[in-house]
């Protein structure tokens, strides 16, 4: 098991995509200090910027992972394309955690900022504190969304979470920004508190799940009845009265979106409707 | 400085030379008879591939539409970059390269000509503008003419000579090449959203057909005494069926063709090459275009052939641009320009599996290899249409090896293959016809006197390959030739050493081709043209014209026209 | 006059041909610091405010407070939207959050307007030096 | 008196290249054919306010000095730099932005545009959507339907409605104005037409639709010829030529142009008023969308920066491609600096992205929000700026700007303003357009020639020279410092 140890407070942005299970496998400390990482316009050794510690232990699963300890939020791209191993964070972390990740396993114990698993295929990303915007959020100009895998926020996120989804799964505990779901084509996205306006935009299959206040539906999105629960995986079912509406209609979507319905008095207007 | 490339072996068509062992002796950027052996510097190009630079006649490199496809996919960038070196300025790739990159990557393959063949009159600058930023390369572009209202206008009363002088004068005003048409009548019809079917189509308002747009500015050519043709993109591109739109175009200019010269070009002959009904009963009409071809001498062709792969489609066709929008749902931009032309882009994804776009691939190398004379088709991807230039070397490898040939074959869609001709076609073109294909020929076709060839005079443009003609079979050991053409061995640029094993040795600044047309009597620029400018452009009279301030290295080429 | 009066309002700001006139004449100019210090009102919230036309008026938001001067709109109505041309009196106000697209919020800022009739209006000088402590 | 015809004006993105200058011992006394703003920049660019010496700051006051000293100082602010910015670009020429961005390269630094803050939204929704467009001729000869959403062209683009719309002459469809115009012109002159249209505008009555105004019979659109509407939240003084007007409520753009791409595609909505609007004027507005020939949506501002941001564009992007199933629908944002879009070509042309463009790792990287200059401020990463023509402390909300003035801070920049202020080196820069050439950008994407018609104060250099100068001092410093780390 690999320590990482920030050795100052960081004021520049840094790319560290080498922090990757992958790149330290099976590597001595002196080559994972060797490994280049960017640091503003400069290129560095991680051993100039990081203590690195190794702990040996026996089992597998453990000689691959790594824990890093500090406040990391100006670093980026950790674990981008990481296939196995786990990464923990004791502290906030940067920007594209784990973009492009297949498999493995990302625990943040903070904050994460933008594009968070960013077209993530495969693994877990799990961030105890908030994420930012672009959770699971393909690049610019990009429709391939997130395509697979799990990310579990147990705080807020920003806005255009899990824009273009393809597949996966994403699920908040707290409260989400707008956009939630924007041009989502497949998968689940379930936001247990309040949700910022406007979820579903464009989306034209998939499932999202507001346990609290959406802020209004769009307009471009028609009811279709009331359900008595939603369902987000085989053993997480919500039980309490949903709206569901199907949109979006500028796409001739066939999304689904449930809304809790005894938060939402504001859209008791639909149910004259049904 | 003196340069002398020993020993190579020299491909030389234009002057009969077909992989003879001999030095190349260069001095102040051109070809000589030879140099001082001593001083000179030497290249030992023994075992090599010598050849001139190669031309491409057909590459979107610059201007306004290729600048919306880059803007339009960062995605498209974002995995291919090349960082800024001590000599080399950075940037991105992929279908739609940046500036430096586009230069570097093609001198990396040898290639030292490129035109840009769609530049929108009233945009002009733009396109020089960018080639300003293309290093090593030398360029030209030709303005889209086949819808300007000038041009409808006069052909339509029948006033040849005048449109002659009119497109003299924009030529030279946008510092352009030859005259390029697109869907002749289509770009002024989709100014409201609709397009032509077919030649004798009228454009609404105008009372024209493509078919005499097509055959005016023939004429216009001829009289203008322009180095290369009409260089046409023709009408109902991209449409099942529309073979029968080529070979008509062709035939419709055959009567204006004097001694055997060519009169038009049809550009990407593959997208215009396709018989059926319907996308479902598609099938490939290589064979009709090949055996016209092959039974005529008015006309020559490039490929525009299709690479398995994503890329970014773009032509001035906006109607068919817009078409492929509804076929692919992908994101879309159309560009009209007042009084001119239009543009459209795509972003395209060509898969092996799909059967339509397998058939596309097999059609443009069945017209390579269909069409006997090598001098009537020149390889192009019509990039980044068909895919983006840096995958020339693999076209190599397909026309030179049966066996790479079958070997994508035998990865593409079942039914395509079962239709295709390609099984059926032995030809492997040799050394000799690639260096046609890839630049003698195109500079021929091009009018282009000093290039695409080694003679003395000619501008050392040279490109030198790692393989050796005689111990490498290429039918058996393509992916060697594949190699071999992707990263020259040197890239020589005006008698200057640029590329060495593929890597920039030095950034300098390619030229700018353009015809100074001069006419019999000098364009008068009459009240009448000064007032319709005022109503058919928002530009004013004075700002229209390209400057020669606007290119850093330019080459005019005097033509003189016989208005 | 209602000394306690405080309205809720969405602040929006842009461009006014004014600013655009005076920003060519020089942003160090009277007529660019009088173009920009101003806050456009629908004349009904002047009157619920207690305030005459011209007179100084206090906007907040989450991000700052500013001093301007209230004007009465000519393109009403448009109760409860006040409009404060581009300028750094505007910025005091504007939303900084770019979601991450790189664009602040410049229009539909929730704000609250009280009048400041013995606040004095700062100009550009006294501004910057108040905001950003250099001069 | 000399005058100069045919001159680009550099102050809006309409850039009307008609200007006529009149010129007196080296003066420009007269501007004709402009509108106020175009006006007031020739006539008053020379003012008191002018910068006239390179100014660096010392002990807190900001003093004269020479070029070289500042150019100097400049470059070693640069060359000393991790993660410098470099901003602004959009008032300046293209040439000077090609000298910018190899600035930025070398020094490995941020360059990003005043799009950022402006249209940025705009390029990043094309870049998901792509753009139905065009140039303004094809509008001017061709549109019969104009509608201007959150953008007054009346206010940031006199001249559009004139030159390339509504009241434009075209080939196939003919000014609404006209006779009027042609009229008032024979008798009295060009400035007072403006008031007498613009007082005549003001009586017309208000047959305009709005949410306060309920109750009534809904309007119809019927008039023959060019029509026009305008979609805002406010009634801006171009929504009082309209035909039809649409007032939304703010931060509801979103919903206002999703249930039109609804509506165009004959879907039934469940609710009965979008932002504020009854369906049925929607209903209306979109019937005359899909029944034009060729329709033209303008958008501004109004839509860039209110709630949803980059999707308000994406909904129109896509409701005009939508409407090209239909009819021949074009649209186009309504740029605002007379060169940003000339500042996003040539940075798309060099490095394949338009704005944002990060070099601190040796190659172009973009992505709006993490290499975009506000987000950089307010992160607090940039450790220098360079501000080329432009007031991001007038323009960034405060507490970006705060960053800003904390870094060592250069300014180019013919007048003294809040940036300038605040600067730690100012150099003086010609006025392009005025004092130096060049080539812009119009809106639409057409380069046109800016013009050299006067002299610039003495030594006063253009921008592009001057970023030479920082340039080549910059890769001077560097090699110093190569060779020194080779010595070692």
């Amino acid at each position: 098991m690999i320590h990482l140890y920030p050795k100052k407070e960081f004021d520049l942005p840094l790319i560290a995509e080498c922090i990757n299970p992958d790149v330290f496998q099976n590597e001595t400390c002196e080559k994972i200090e060797q490994l280049k990482i960017w640091e503003g316009n400069s290129q560095k050794k991680l051993g100039e910027l990081f203590k690195v510690e190794e702990n040996q232990t026996a089992s597998q699963p453990e000689k691959t992972a790594i824990t890093i300890y500090g406040d990391m939020s100006k670093v980026r791209k950790i674990g981008a394309c990481m296939q196995n191993g786990e990464i923990m964070i004791q502290g906030n972390v940067g920007m594209h955690l784990g973009e492009e990740m297949k498999g493995g396993k990302i625990t943040v114990h903070g904050d994460a900022g933008g594009w968070a698993g960013s077209m993530m295929k495969g693994g877990v990303i799990e961030i105890h504190g908030n994420a930012s915007d672009y959770l699971g959020a393909p690049y610019r100009g990009s429709s391939e969304g997130m395509r697979g895998g799990k990310i579990i926020i147990h705080g807020n996120v920003g806005s255009e979470t899990g824009a273009h989804i393809q597949n996966g799964m994403i699920k908040i505990y707290g409260s989400a920004g707008q956009f939630a779901g924007f041009r989502m084509r497949k998968g689940i996205i379930y936001v247990q508190n309040d949700c910022g306006g406007r979820a579903g935009a464009c989306m034209t299959e998939g499932t999202i799940i507001v346990g609290g206040l959406l802020e209004s539906v769009l307009p471009t999105f028609s009811i279709e009845g009331v359900r008595k629960k939603a369902k987000i995986e085989e053993d997480e079912v919500v039980e309490s009265p949903f709206y569901l509406f199907l949109g979006d209609l500028t796409e001739s979507g066939k999304g689904r979106l449930y809304v809790a319905k005894e938060k939402n008095p504001h859209l008791r207007i639909y149910e004259r409707l049904l | 400085m003196e340069l002398l490339v020993k020993n190579g072996f020299v491909y030389d068509p234009l002057n009969g030379i077909d992989g003879e062992k001999m030095d190349i002796a260069v001095k102040d950027g051109k070809i000589v008879e030879k140099v001082n052996e001593r001083k000179a510097k030497k290249i030992d190009a023994s075992g090599m591939l010598v050849m001139p630079g190669g031309v491409d006649i057909h590459s979107h490199i610059a201007g306004s539409k290729v600048n919306s496809g880059r803007l339009l996919r960062p995605e498209d960038h974002f995995k291919d970059f090349e960082p800024k070196t001590p000599i080399t300025r950075s940037g991105v790739g992929y279908s739609v390269p940046s500036t430096f990159t586009t230069g570097y990557r093609y001198a990396r393959m040898g290639y030292t000509t490129v035109m840009d063949p769609a530049m929108a009159p009233l945009e002009a600058k733009h396109t020089h503008e960018e080639f300003n930023d293309i290093p090593i390369i030398d360029k030209a572009s030709y303005p889209l003419l086949g819808d300007w209202w000038f041009v409808l206008e006069y052909l339509r009363e029948g006033r040849i000579e005048e449109c002659a002088r009119y497109v003299a004068w924009m030529i030279t005003s946008t510092k352009g090449y030859a005259i390029k048409l697109v869907n002749p009548g289509g770009l002024e019809t989709w100014g409201f959203g609709h397009n032509v079917r077919g030649l004798d189509d009228q454009v609404p308002y105008f009372c024209i057909t493509p078919r005499e747009i097509i055959r005016g500015l023939c004429k216009v050519n001829k009289l203008l005494n322009l180095p290369h043709t009409i260089h046409v993109h023709t009408n109902n591109l991209g449409k099942p069926g529309n073979y029968v739109t080529a070979v008509e175009t062709m035939k419709c200019v055959e009567d204006l063709a004097l001694e055997n010269k060519p009169a038009i070009h049809i550009t990407h002959c593959q997208f215009c090459a396709f018989k059926g009904d319907d996308w479902r009963t598609l099938e490939s009409g290589s064979e009709d275009i090949a055996n016209y071809v092959n039974g005529h001498s008015h006309a020559t062709m490039d490929m525009g052939q299709v690479i398995f792969a994503d890329t970014t489609t773009m032509t001035a066709d906006g109607p068919f641009q817009f078409a492929l929008y509804e076929l692919s749902g992908n994101k879309w931009v159309n560009h009209d320009v007042e009084t001119e032309t239009s543009g459209g882009i795509v972003p395209f994804h060509y898969r092996r599996k799909s059967y339509v776009h397998a058939v596309q691939w097999s059609i443009g190398l069945e017209l390579a290899l269909l069409i006997r004379d090598p001098w009537k088709i020149f390889m192009t991807t019509d990039h980044p249409n068909g895919g983006p230039f840096i995958a020339y070397p693999k076209i190599i490898a397909w026309l030179m090896s049966r066996k790479a040939r079958g070997a994508t074959l035998k990865k593409v869609n079942p039914r395509a293959r079962s239709r295709s001709l390609l099984p059926s076609i032995d030809r492997e073109l040799g050394f000799c016809e690639i260096a046609i294909m890839t630049r003698a020929g195109q500079a021929k076709a091009l009018g282009l006197k000093d290039k695409g060839h080694l003679g003395i005079g000619a501008d050392a443009d040279i490109a030198i390959y790692n393989v050796n003609p005689e111990t490498t079979d290429p039918s058996r050991k393509y992916k060697s030739v594949r190699r071999a053409f992707k990263q020259a061995a040197n890239t020589i640029k005006d008698g200057k050493i640029v590329v060495n094993d593929g890597e920039i040795l030095k950034h300098v600044g390619g030229a700018t081709m353009w015809l100074d047309v001069q006419t019999l009597e000098p364009i008068k620029i009459t009240e009448e043209m000064k007032r319709k400018f005022k109503e058919y452009w928002t530009v004013e009279y004075e700002n229209y014209p390209v400057t020669e301030h606007y290119l850093e290295v330019s080459r005019p080429i005097t033509v003189k026209a016989d208005v | 006059m209602n000394e306690n009066a405080k309205l809720q309002v969405t602040l929006l700001t842009g461009r006014t041909i004014e600013q655009g006139v005076g920003k060519e004449r020089g942003k160090a100019s009277m007529e660019y610091m009088e173009s920009v210090s101003v806050c456009y009102m629908d004349p009904e919230d002047l009157r619920r405010l207690g305030v005459k036309e011209k007179a100084n008026i206090l906007v907040s938001t989450n991000y700052g407070s500013v001093v301007v001067k209230a004007l009465k709109s000519l393109r009403t109505p448009h109760p409860k939207i006040i409009y404060i041309p581009y300028g750094p009196w505007a910025n005091v106000l504007v939303d900084p959050e770019t979601h991450s697209i790189g664009m602040p919020s410049f229009k539909g800022i929730p704000a609250e307007v009280e009048p400041a009739l013995d606040k004095p209006l700062l100009n550009m000088k006294e501004l910057l030096k108040e905001q950003f402590g250099k001069e | 008196m000399p005058v100069v015809k045919a001159v680009t004006c550099p102050v809006c993105g309409s850039l009307c290249d008609d200007i006529e200058l009149t010129i007196e011992d080296k003066e420009i006394v007269k501007v004709k054919n402009g509108c106020a703003m175009c006006e007031s920049k020739f006539l008053n660019y020379n003012g008191k306010h002018r910068i006239r010496k390179p100014l660096i700051r010392k002990d807190g006051k900001l003093v004269k000095a020479t070029l070289k000293e500042a150019v100097r100082k400049t470059a070693e602010i640069l060359a000393e730099a991790n993660y410098p910015i470099l901003y602004g670009w959009s008032s300046t020429s293209c040439e000077a932005t090609r000298v910018g961005l190899e600035l930025a390269e070398e020094v490995g630094g941020v360059i990003d545009n005043t799009a950022v803050v402006c249209h940025g939204p705009s390029l990043l929704s094309v870049q998901e959507i792509g753009i139905s467009s065009c140039t303004l001729g094809q509008i001017r000869h061709r549109a019969d339907l104009v509608i201007y959403w959150g953008s007054d062209p009346w206010s940031a683009h006199p001249r559009h409605i004139e030159r390339y719309t509504t009241f434009s002459e075209g080939r196939f469809e003919r000014s609404e104005w006209r006779g009027y115009v042609a009229k008032i012109k024979a008798s009295i002159g060009r400035k007072k037409i403006e008031s007498v249209l613009r007082r005549l505008f003001l009586k017309k009555k208000p047959t305009v639709p709005s949410s306060y105004l309920e109750g009534r019979v809904c309007p119809t659109i019927s008039r023959e010829g060019r029509k026009l509407i305008v979609i805002d939240v406010r009634r801006t003084k171009s929504a009082e030529m309209a035909d039809y007007f649409i007032q939304v409520e703010p931060n509801k753009d979103y919903e206002l142009l999703q249930a039109f791409r609804a509506l165009i595609r004959d879907q039934e909505l469940d609710v009965d008023k979008v932002a504020g609007v009854p369906v049925e004027y929607l209903e209306e507005v979109s019937d005359a969308m899909v029944g034009c020939n060729f329709g033209a949506l303008f958008f501004g501002v109004g839509l860039t920066m209110s709630r949803g941001k980059l999707r308000n564009i994406d909904a129109a992007l896509s409701l005009v491609r939508d409407l090209n199933t239909r009819t021949k629908f074009i649209i186009m944002p309504m740029r605002g600096h007379f060169n940003v879009a000339g500042a996003n070509t040539v940075s798309t042309w060099q490095t394949g992205y338009p704005y944002a463009v990060d070099f601190s790792l040796g190659y172009p990287r973009y992505n709006p929000g993490e290499t975009s200059v506000v987000d950089v401020l307010m992160r607090k990463e940039s450790d220098a700026a360079l501000i080329v023509a432009s007031d991001p402390v007038a323009n960034f909300p405060r507490k970006a700007a705060e960053h800003l003035v904390e870094n060592p801070l250069v300014v180019v920049d013919p007048h003294m303003n809040a940036t300038a202020h605040m600067a730690d080196v100012v150099l003086p820069s010609a006025f392009v357009g005025i004092e130096a050439s060049g080539t812009a950008y119009r809106m639409d994407h057409v380069p046109l020639p800016l013009k050299r018609v006067a002299e610039p104060p003495r030594g006063v250099l253009p921008d592009e020279e001057i970023l030479r100068r920082i340039l080549s001092e910059v890769r001077k410093i560097k090699r110093k410092k190569q060779v020194a780390a080779e010595a070692q």
